[in-house]
């Protein structure tokens, strides 16, 4: 609980604190939609705009929510965002809204969003709420367009449906399955900790080299 | 309207589409209560319960209120599904504080728990009545269970492994999850 | 129903929220357990190793504690001055007043010093060797150098050092007893680290008897009992033992006359000297 | 300042003379047989694509693995094998090396190398194939004309579709499952080979020769074998008798992977039980998923789907299968758990 | 062929037994200096009754029992008490020892002791005339064995076993005891069933033994009912609950003792030692100890006044070969390595065993494949995969509680299939140490 | 961390004993949650009321466009309910539509029947298959076939409906009911369709739907379906 600034407010839901990668959090609409990059963005985009307004409205309103129906009111919160941007989608983009099918109604339950209400908006205030929200959001982007991105190209052989490899491309089906989703989370994790690992060895190192000098 | 028969939606909902290894829907606690057999258990037992009281829960509602205000699904369903587990989570804590103890944060966590929200939306997509809305509750509850209950035995015994550093937690939990997807792709067109 | 959808709505939702808001009312009502919620507060600020040093166990009941007032913040040795602090404003408690311990090793008899009747060969573990006739050391009491302690301490305070004996670095020592379990000899113990005078040595034969095995141990000659305060060091089956209620009699002399060097004066690090006298030596 | 050259070590002080690596090569001495019978069938396509598996698994233990001696351990060996006898000739080669790689790193480096994995890595590896080239690996080129002619595509290049213009054939289960005039195959075929299939799959005496000498040599476990055969014999006799399926149970025994997979894969001593208790409960599994899954299932073949399930529960029938304690009868044993 | 009886499970290792079986005990020489800890069995350490100075006569009492479960201390030699001391003790710990420095002008003669007819003995009594002359049990766990012959009353005896199995590969010295003291162990087995109150005994010889079998059938007095029976070799038989099991076919109860089933084990060795007490008034001062393995020069069997130091055994074998890698005290599968070669022999040792570098066929340590191999070998029905991987976890209640670590007997079963060398029964004895110290703590 | 723990911080220290929580009103909580839900109706209600018509117009649009490419050459169209084993135009009164079964009656420009649309879902390889197809009762001729929804897997499953030679089978009028044949194999008879090496599951599972959907209705609509249009052209909207 050390004091953050504004700007930590914001800039930690994007990496450090990532929300899938890191925390863990919201993983079923993260498996079960970045089959393309595409579907991966309608889902980011859907998610961006509930957990921004619930933000906005929950840090507005937190004052007026008896503790005991705290959850009970925000989760109504969200889920009325979630109504709005399920018809929405379905009125502006029907064809990504059938893409992503149930999952759209699913936002309601991202861990995710009501992790932030709980932890952070119902503690703040409403522009500090707004920029963690932000924050979030563009975390989750990245992590859905990242494993979007790798399943669609080696499942596919495209990006954003354009094909990258020509038509004798083999595409790798598993990368489209469940199992796919898994493995590419369980990999991207894989690589992060390699990473970690080799700068956690290189800073020993040069402390090493320091210690000597 | 839905023709499928009993057997094949419970089937279907518990291997074929298993409801974690193969529609992704309830993974939160499939990785975080996924690391002893008997919490794991405790933990799907408790979610065949909710889940059941929900598809209950979805069907009424389906019948007798949303009628004329098709578009209010979502938000209704949600606070029947948070109410009725806040409301049991209250209870539990209550009259045992040993089991409130040990399914610890996840009882909470169940409101937030897709399959459970997921069920109610896919029954109602599905159009099942009522008879099979209980099926595939039931064939879905048991499928999260042996889904949760097969990953806490292999953690378990991996427990017992050198893990290299890099695969340790949810890394190497979720590639195992991916095996069992694979694995489970074996029961696909059983049906 | 009305028909109306707009008229619809407002009544389905307002009357479901009504019914749940309710129900719910009711159960809290009925099933009410109150927890207080600084206790979440407190855990927050802790540092979550959940190592056990402050005697409860878990970060989580230490929070409980300190809410509870049975503890003071400062029992935590893994948080800096600052952060028990925090924990005490957050409070309004006193912090408690932090005495530093230390684990430190009671054997000097590394490979260097120390007889190896035959080579151990198994298990890479103290406990394993020891469990095989002692491990094959002369000392029957010594440091075995398979590193279990190492291996133990989760704060990375503890290396083997050349000599393979283990050395403690007190700056990341927070005293959490890891690593005098883990011990099959029992050589650690917790001290405070106002206590400078040590005995390395557990080795309970006398004279040439003990020297033949190791020569850093302790051969009873007595010198030190005599170069201190009366009642300061005892010979107790042979081995010098120093009386710690008196520790503020303790002085360095005491170690001025030992023909071996199984007591020392430590300030800080052990076996730093030791190692700087044997480069010394080969000089 | 050691005294004696003599050591000091925990008793037992002596030991059988079996060793893990000892038991590894002979498994890969005992598969000789099979792979010279296969590459017999199927000429230089089945060596190009066992020896790009092989090279695959030790090329990923190399890199990856715990220590850098363990490739000499020879299980590495044997995954690369196993894998390279269970897919088909014409597989393309880049495909076959993925999935060596994967199979490896995914299947057992990442549990910590040797005898920590929970799943067989040959079966991940070709699991991994099946649910990533559904096409490729079940395209079962024709007989070619001449024994030094490759069977389709070996060659397509790295992440291109194989071109297969010669005919494709079915093999003996796909035929009886999906053909528009379904045969049961004679048994002497499927026993000698002569029979469509992935490299080692085809001929069954050969399988048999290898797992009846490790079995005498105490190097597998011959309850799992036997309570396979058991189970699937018993199993599709009872669908096949009531007429509910067209599989004559011994046509279940002698085709697919069968053999294979009951002799080399599912007695991976890593991947299976420990006790024999445990094992029979393995093997039945094994026996029945795959019955099931050969009849009712989208897939023709179900083995190796049934080994990694099975490899799934094995944690679970490893508690549920503890020995009786000497000096109790295992009720007794239960109840004195439940109590506690 | 009738098979023979045996037990379930356990290991059948080389036997080696040739090495000394053909070879008549011989009397080692006395040594210049014999060390008599206080500790030669398991119980209380006796106490003290000779100081430093004192004059000793071989057969002397020097240490008292310290309550029932211990056991006295005699001299084995004559000569002057030295000093009493710490002093290293095959177990590797320092224990308080009688250091006698041998008179080599003595004629080692025993000072002459009175002892009754055992005929005329009370049956109450004939356990504490066996508890004045220091028996302890010779197969190996040296527990005293005036103990084990006052069994509880609520648990009647039924049956005496003499366990002549002697399991552990190379070691024949319950061999030679049956081929040179037949009579002297009938006559034992009589002291005991009277003891007891019983009528019947059985004598379960491996049938490695031939000679030994045909031995004792001939010697066989007509008037007592023994049965011998023939074993199948396989280690470990002679462990109490697999002979009651292959004789009687009865399973000693989990944690429970051989009583609990009606049944009583004595080693053949201690038996004859037993009948020696009341034939020549002999305290246990000296057995029969066999010095075996390829790492010896001259192999045999001896008969060695306890307290003689390995050094001096060593010597007079002929020494070490050079490619001599580990010494043993008893058998190659339980024995204890000795890393000093200071060590006193004791009570309970039949055997020194020196094995050469072949022998010992030292591996590296693999990881455990789950092979189930270690299983299939536990006589116990232990799983010692489970238990292995639970003590490098260092999870030992979990241990004891899930996988019965207190029913493990440390046969060395496990260890010894181990495809992968794991040390399993040496991480067993570690984990009982372990809980030992935290039950302590 | 948050201001409102700092409120805390200043408070905490002369307030020794555990706070205590005020009791909250149970009016409040009940309060509280009907208010809330009253004002999120009322917002999804008016958006809603915006997006419904378009919502509504695309369904529409999708069903008419599949109607309309399942039967080429369809100038508008009808739709039959079964209610009571029989065809109707017609729901009883205050009947749920979605409770019904119905076909789609398709006529030409001139109103003369054009041929029979019908919708029907069974489990394919991995889940539901759904498709829409046109069948003419007059030539027992299948007109067209259009897969609407199905999951069957990406590269496999999924060339029922990318794979336009197989899809074209199925426009070319074949007779019904329909005969799965492996590419190759057929012997020439006018209902056979070639299924999809790779994918003979889902391809057989697509034929069986036709066929089992005929032989549901095949018996209702041999009761008699006006051959001529009741409605006029200009009623239909026309895409
Ligand atoms: C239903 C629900 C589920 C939550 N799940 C998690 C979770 O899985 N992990 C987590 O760190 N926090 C979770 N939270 C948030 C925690 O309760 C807590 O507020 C948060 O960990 C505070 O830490 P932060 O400020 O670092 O986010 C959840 C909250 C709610 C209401
Ligand atoms: C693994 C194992 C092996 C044993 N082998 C023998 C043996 O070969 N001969 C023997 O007399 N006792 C052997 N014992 C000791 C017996 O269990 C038992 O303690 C002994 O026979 C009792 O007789 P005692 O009290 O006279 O020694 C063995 C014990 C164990 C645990
Ligand atoms: C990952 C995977 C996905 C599959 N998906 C489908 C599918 O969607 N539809 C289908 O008919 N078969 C599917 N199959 C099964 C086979 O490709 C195919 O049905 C079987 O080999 C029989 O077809 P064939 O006789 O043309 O070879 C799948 C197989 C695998 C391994
Ligand atoms: C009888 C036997 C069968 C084996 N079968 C396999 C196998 O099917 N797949 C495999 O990857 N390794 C197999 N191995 C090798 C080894 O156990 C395997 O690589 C381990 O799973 C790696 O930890 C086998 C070994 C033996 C002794
Ligand atoms: S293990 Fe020992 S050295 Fe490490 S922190 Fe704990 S007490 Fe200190
Ligand atoms: S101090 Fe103890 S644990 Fe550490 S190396 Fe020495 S013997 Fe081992
Ligand atoms: S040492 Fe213990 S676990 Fe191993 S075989 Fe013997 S009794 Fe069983
Ligand atoms: S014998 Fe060794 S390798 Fe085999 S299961 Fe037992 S411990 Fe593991
Ligand atoms: S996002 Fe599905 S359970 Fe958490």
């Amino acid at each position: 609980m050390r004091k953050t600034t504004p700007s930590q407010d914001f800039i930690r839901g994007i990496w450090k604190e990532n929300p899938v990668l890191i925390q863990m959090l919201g993983l079923c609409p993260a498996l079960a939609v970045t089959n393309t990059v595409k579907n991966a963005l309608a889902m980011s985009a859907a998610t961006f705009f509930v957990i921004c307004c619930s933000s906005i409205l929950i840090s507005t309103c937190k004052r007026f929510i008896p503790n005991e129906v705290r959850i009970s009111a925000y989760i109504l919160v969200i889920a009325t965002f979630v109504t709005l941007a399920d018809m929405m989608l379905q009125a502006y983009a029907p064809v990504q809204h059938k893409e992503l099918g149930a999952f759209i109604a699913l936002i309601v339950v991202n861990c995710m969003i009501l992790g932030r209400q709980e932890a952070f908006s119902a503690k703040n205030n409403v522009f500090r709420s707004l920029l963690d929200a932000i924050g979030t959001g563009i975390g989750f982007t990245i992590a859905l367009v990242m494993m979007g991105g790798f399943r669609e190209i080696l499942g596919t052989g495209s990006f954003m449906e354009i094909s990258l490899f020509g038509p004798s491309f083999e595409p790798w089906v598993i990368m489209v399955l469940p199992a796919g989703g898994f493995l590419t989370l369980g990999f991207i994790l894989l690589f992060m900790g390699y990473i970690e690992q080799r700068k956690k060895t290189k800073l020993e190192e040069a402390e090493a080299v320091e210690a000597s000098s | 309207m839905n023709d499928q028969t009993l057997f094949s939606i419970f089937f279907s909902a518990m291997v074929v589409n298993n409801f974690t290894l193969a529609m992704f829907l309830g993974l939160c606690p499939f990785m975080g209560v996924s690391a002893r057999v008997e919490t794991a258990l405790r933990m799907g037992l408790a979610n065949i319960f909710v889940l059941v009281l929900t598809s209950f829960a979805a069907w009424f509602l389906n019948t007798y209120v949303l009628e004329s205000v098709p578009f209010l699904r979502i938000i209704s369903f949600i606070i029947v599904v948070a109410s009725l587990v806040q409301i049991v989570e209250m209870v539990v804590k209550k009259i045992s504080p040993t089991l409130f103890r040990q399914l610890g944060i996840f009882l909470p966590l169940m409101t937030t728990n897709c399959a459970i929200f997921g069920l109610a939306i896919f029954q109602t997509n599905r159009g099942y009545g009522f008879l099979q809305g209980i099926t595939f509750a039931v064939g879905a509850g048991l499928g999260l269970t042996l889904a949760l209950v097969l990953m806490a035995s292999i953690r378990e015994s991996v427990e017992f492994s050198d893990v290299p550093g890099i695969a340790k937690g949810t890394g190497l939990v979720l590639i195992i999850a991916g095996t069992l997807s694979m694995a489970f792709m074996g029961f696909a067109g059983l049906l | 129903m009305t028909g109306n959808p707009i008229f619809d709505s407002a009544l389905v939702l307002g009357s479901v929220g009504l019914f749940f808001g309710f129900l719910i009312a009711m159960v809290n009502k009925k099933f009410q357990v109150w927890e207080d919620p600084r206790i979440d507060d407190v855990e927050e600020l802790l540092p979550s190793t959940n190592c056990g040093a402050c005697g409860q166990p878990g970060c989580r009941a230490f929070a409980e504690a300190v809410v509870a007032g049975s503890e003071q913040p400062s029992s935590c040795t893994v948080m800096g001055a600052e952060d028990v602090a925090d924990v005490a404003s957050y409070l309004g408690v006193d912090a408690g007043e932090s005495n530093k311990r230390v684990a430190r090793l009671l054997c000097a008899g590394g490979k260097s010093q120390a007889v190896q009747f035959s080579d151990y060969s198994g298990l890479d573990t103290c406990k394993a060797a020891a469990a095989v006739a002692g491990g094959g050391k002369g000392c029957n009491w010594g440091c075995l150098g398979l590193a279990d302690c190492e291996d133990s301490c989760d704060l990375d305070a503890i290396y083997m050092n050349d000599d393979d004996l283990p050395v403690v670095i007190p700056e990341l020592c927070t005293a959490c007893n890891d690593c005098v379990e883990a011990c099959p000899k029992d050589l650690f113990e917790l001290m405070p680290i106002e206590q400078k005078l040590i005995v390395q040595c557990k080795n309970l034969l006398k004279g040439d008897a003990a020297e033949d095995l190791c020569s850093v141990a302790c051969n009873t000659c007595n010198r030190c009992v005599a170069d201190s305060e009366s009642g300061v060091i005892e010979m107790i089956n042979n081995l010098a033992v120093i009386n710690y209620e008196m520790n503020e009699l303790t002085d360095p002399k005491a170690i001025s006359r030992c023909p071996t060097g199984a007591i020392v004066w430590v300030e800080g690090q052990q076996f730093k000297e030791s190692s700087m006298e044997l480069e010394k030596k080969a000089v | 300042m050691t005294q004696s050259s003599v050591k000091i070590t925990a008793s037992p002080h002596v030991r059988s003379a079996d060793s893990t690596v000892k038991i590894m090569w002979s498994v890969v001495i005992s598969l000789i047989p099979v792979i010279a019978s296969s590459i017999y069938y199927f000429g230089p396509s089945a060596i190009l694509v066992i020896l790009t598996c092989v090279a695959a698994c030790l090329l990923t233990e190399r890199l990856f693995g715990s220590t850098p001696g363990s490739v000499a351990d020879g299980s590495a060996m044997i995954t690369g094998l196993l894998l390279g006898l269970c897919l088909p000739p014409g597989f393309p080669l880049w495909m076959a090396f993925l999935g060596g790689f994967f199979g490896m790193a995914f299947g057992k480096i990442v549990f910590g190398g040797l005898g920590q994995n929970i799943f067989n890595p040959a079966l991940v590896g070709r699991a991994f194939l099946q649910a990533a080239f559904p096409v490729a690996i079940t395209t079962w080129p024709a007989k070619s004309q001449t024994w030094l002619s490759l069977q389709g595509d070996n060659f397509a290049l790295p992440f291109m579709s194989p071109v297969v213009d010669t005919a494709t054939a079915a093999t003996p289960l796909g035929n009886l499952k999906f053909g528009d005039d379904p045969v049961v195959t004679p048994l002497a075929d499927l026993f000698f080979g002569s029979t469509g299939g992935s490299i080692g799959e085809t001929s069954a005496l050969f399988i048999l020769i290898g797992g009846l000498y490790l079995a005498w040599r105490g190097h597998l476990n011959w309850h799992i074998p036997l309570s396979i055969f058991v189970s699937t014999f018993v199993v599709s006799g009872l669908f096949y008798a009531i007429g509910i399926s067209q599989f004559p149970p011994l046509f279940m025994l002698f085709s697919g992977g069968m053999m294979l997979g009951a002799f080399y894969m599912a007695t991976d001593m890593v991947t299976s039980p420990v006790s024999n208790k445990g094992c029979w409960m393995f093997g039945f599994g094994i026996g029945f998923l795959t019955v099931i899954i050969r009849i009712w299932g989208g897939l023709p073949e179900g083995v190796m789907y049934s080994i990694l399930l099975m490899n799934a529960m094995v944690p679970f029938i490893n508690r549920a299968s503890q020995p009786r304690l000497f000096g109790t009868s295992g009720k007794k044993k239960a109840k004195k758990e439940d109590a506690s | 062929m009738k098979s023979l009886l045996s037990f379930k499970h356990g290991v059948h290792p080389p036997e080696n037994k040739e090495i000394t079986s053909g070879m008549k005990s011989r009397r080692f020489p006395f040594p210049k200096e014999i060390i008599l800890p206080l500790s030669q069995h398991i119980g209380t350490p006796a106490k003290a009754l000779v100081k430093v100075g004192d004059r000793v006569e071989r057969g002397d009492v020097i240490a008292a029992a310290e309550g029932f479960i211990s056991s006295a201390v005699h001299a084995t030699a004559a000569g002057t008490v030295k000093s009493i001391e710490l002093w290293p003790h095959p177990s590797g710990a320092m224990v308080p020892s009688i250091r006698i420095t041998v008179d080599p002008n003595s004629t080692q003669m025993q000072r002459p002791r009175i002892v009754p007819r055992w005929q005329d003995v009370k049956e109450e009594d004939l356990s504490k005339e066996i508890a004045k002359a220091g028996i302890v049990g010779l197969g190996g766990a040296a527990f005293p064995s005036h103990v084990k012959l006052c069994p509880p009353k609520d648990q009647p005896i039924e049956l005496l076993i003499i366990n002549a199995c002697e399991c552990e590969p190379y070691l024949t010295s319950d061999h030679r005891t049956m081929l040179e003291q037949p009579h002297d162990v009938y006559e034992g087995i009589r002291i005991e069933l009277k003891a007891l109150g019983i009528s019947r005994a059985v004598i379960g010889i491996e049938c490695n033994k031939p000679d030994a079998i045909e031995m004792m059938e001939k010697t066989k007095p007509d008037d007592l009912d023994v049965e011998i029976q023939t074993l199948q070799v396989k280690y470990p038989q002679g462990a109490e609950k697999m002979l009651i099991k292959a004789v009687m076919d009865r399973e000693v109860p989990s944690g429970g003792l051989p009583s609990a089933i009606g049944a009583m084990v004595q080693n053949v060795a201690t038996t004859a030692n037993v009948a020696r007490v009341f034939k020549t008034g002999q305290p246990l001062i000296e057995r029969i100890i066999t010095v075996t393995g390829r790492g010896i020069r001259k192999p045999g069997n001896w008969v060695i006044p306890f307290g003689t130091k390995l050094r001096d055994v060593i010597e007079h074998c002929g020494g070490l070969t050079e490619d001599a890698e580990e010494i043993v005290f008893g058998g190659p599968m339980m024995g204890q390595g000795q890393a000093n070669l200071d060590v006193p022999i004791l009570k309970a040792n039949g055997g020194i065993l020196i094995l050469s570098k072949d022998e010992c066929k030292r591996q590296d340590i693999m990881p455990c494949i789950r092979c189930g191999k270690c299983l299939d070998a536990c006589p116990i029905f232990l799983n010692p995969q489970l238990m292995g991987a639970m003590a490098k976890a260092e999870r030992y209640e979990e241990m004891v509680e899930e996988a019965h670590l207190n029913d493990c007997m440390l046969c060395g079963c496990c260890s010894y299939v181990c495809p992968s060398n794991i040390p399993l029964s040496q991480l067993f004895i570690m984990s009982k140490t372990q809980l030992r110290k935290l039950a302590a703590s | 961390m948050s201001d409102e723990i700092q409120v805390q911080d200043q408070t905490a220290p002369d307030q020794q004993e555990v706070p205590a929580e005020k009791p909250v009103s149970t009016f409040r909580l009940i309060a509280t949650l009907a208010i809330a839900g009253t004002l999120a109706g009322l917002l999804i209600v008016l958006v809603n009321q915006h997006t419904k018509p378009l919502i509504d117009a695309y369904k529409a649009e999708q069903l008419q466009k599949a109607v309309y490419e399942v039967l080429p050459g369809t100038d508008h169209y009808n739709t039959y309910y079964l209610v009571d084993s029989a065809l109707s135009l017609t729901l009883p009164e205050g009947a749920k539509e979605s409770e019904y079964k119905r076909i789609y009656v398709a006529y030409k420009a001139d109103r003369k029947l054009n041929g029979v649309a019908m919708s029907r879902g069974e489990s394919g390889f991995q889940d539901v298959i759904m498709i829409i197809f046109g069948y003419n009762p007059n030539t027992a001729k299948l007109m067209g076939m259009k897969v609407l929804d199905s999951k069957e897997t990406p590269g496999l499953g999924d060339k029922i409906f990318k794979d336009m030679t197989f899809v074209d089978q199925f426009f070319a009028g074949p007779d019904t009911p329909l005969i799965p044949t492996k590419p190759g194999t057929g012997k020439g008879l006018p209902g056979e369709i070639d299924t999809i090496t790779g994918a003979t599951i889902s391809s057989k599972k697509l034929i069986e739907i036709i066929n089992h959907a005929l032989e549901e209705w095949q018996p209702l609509m041999a009761q008699g379906l006006p051959q001529t249009s009741a409605n006029s052209t200009d009623e239909e909207v026309t895409p």
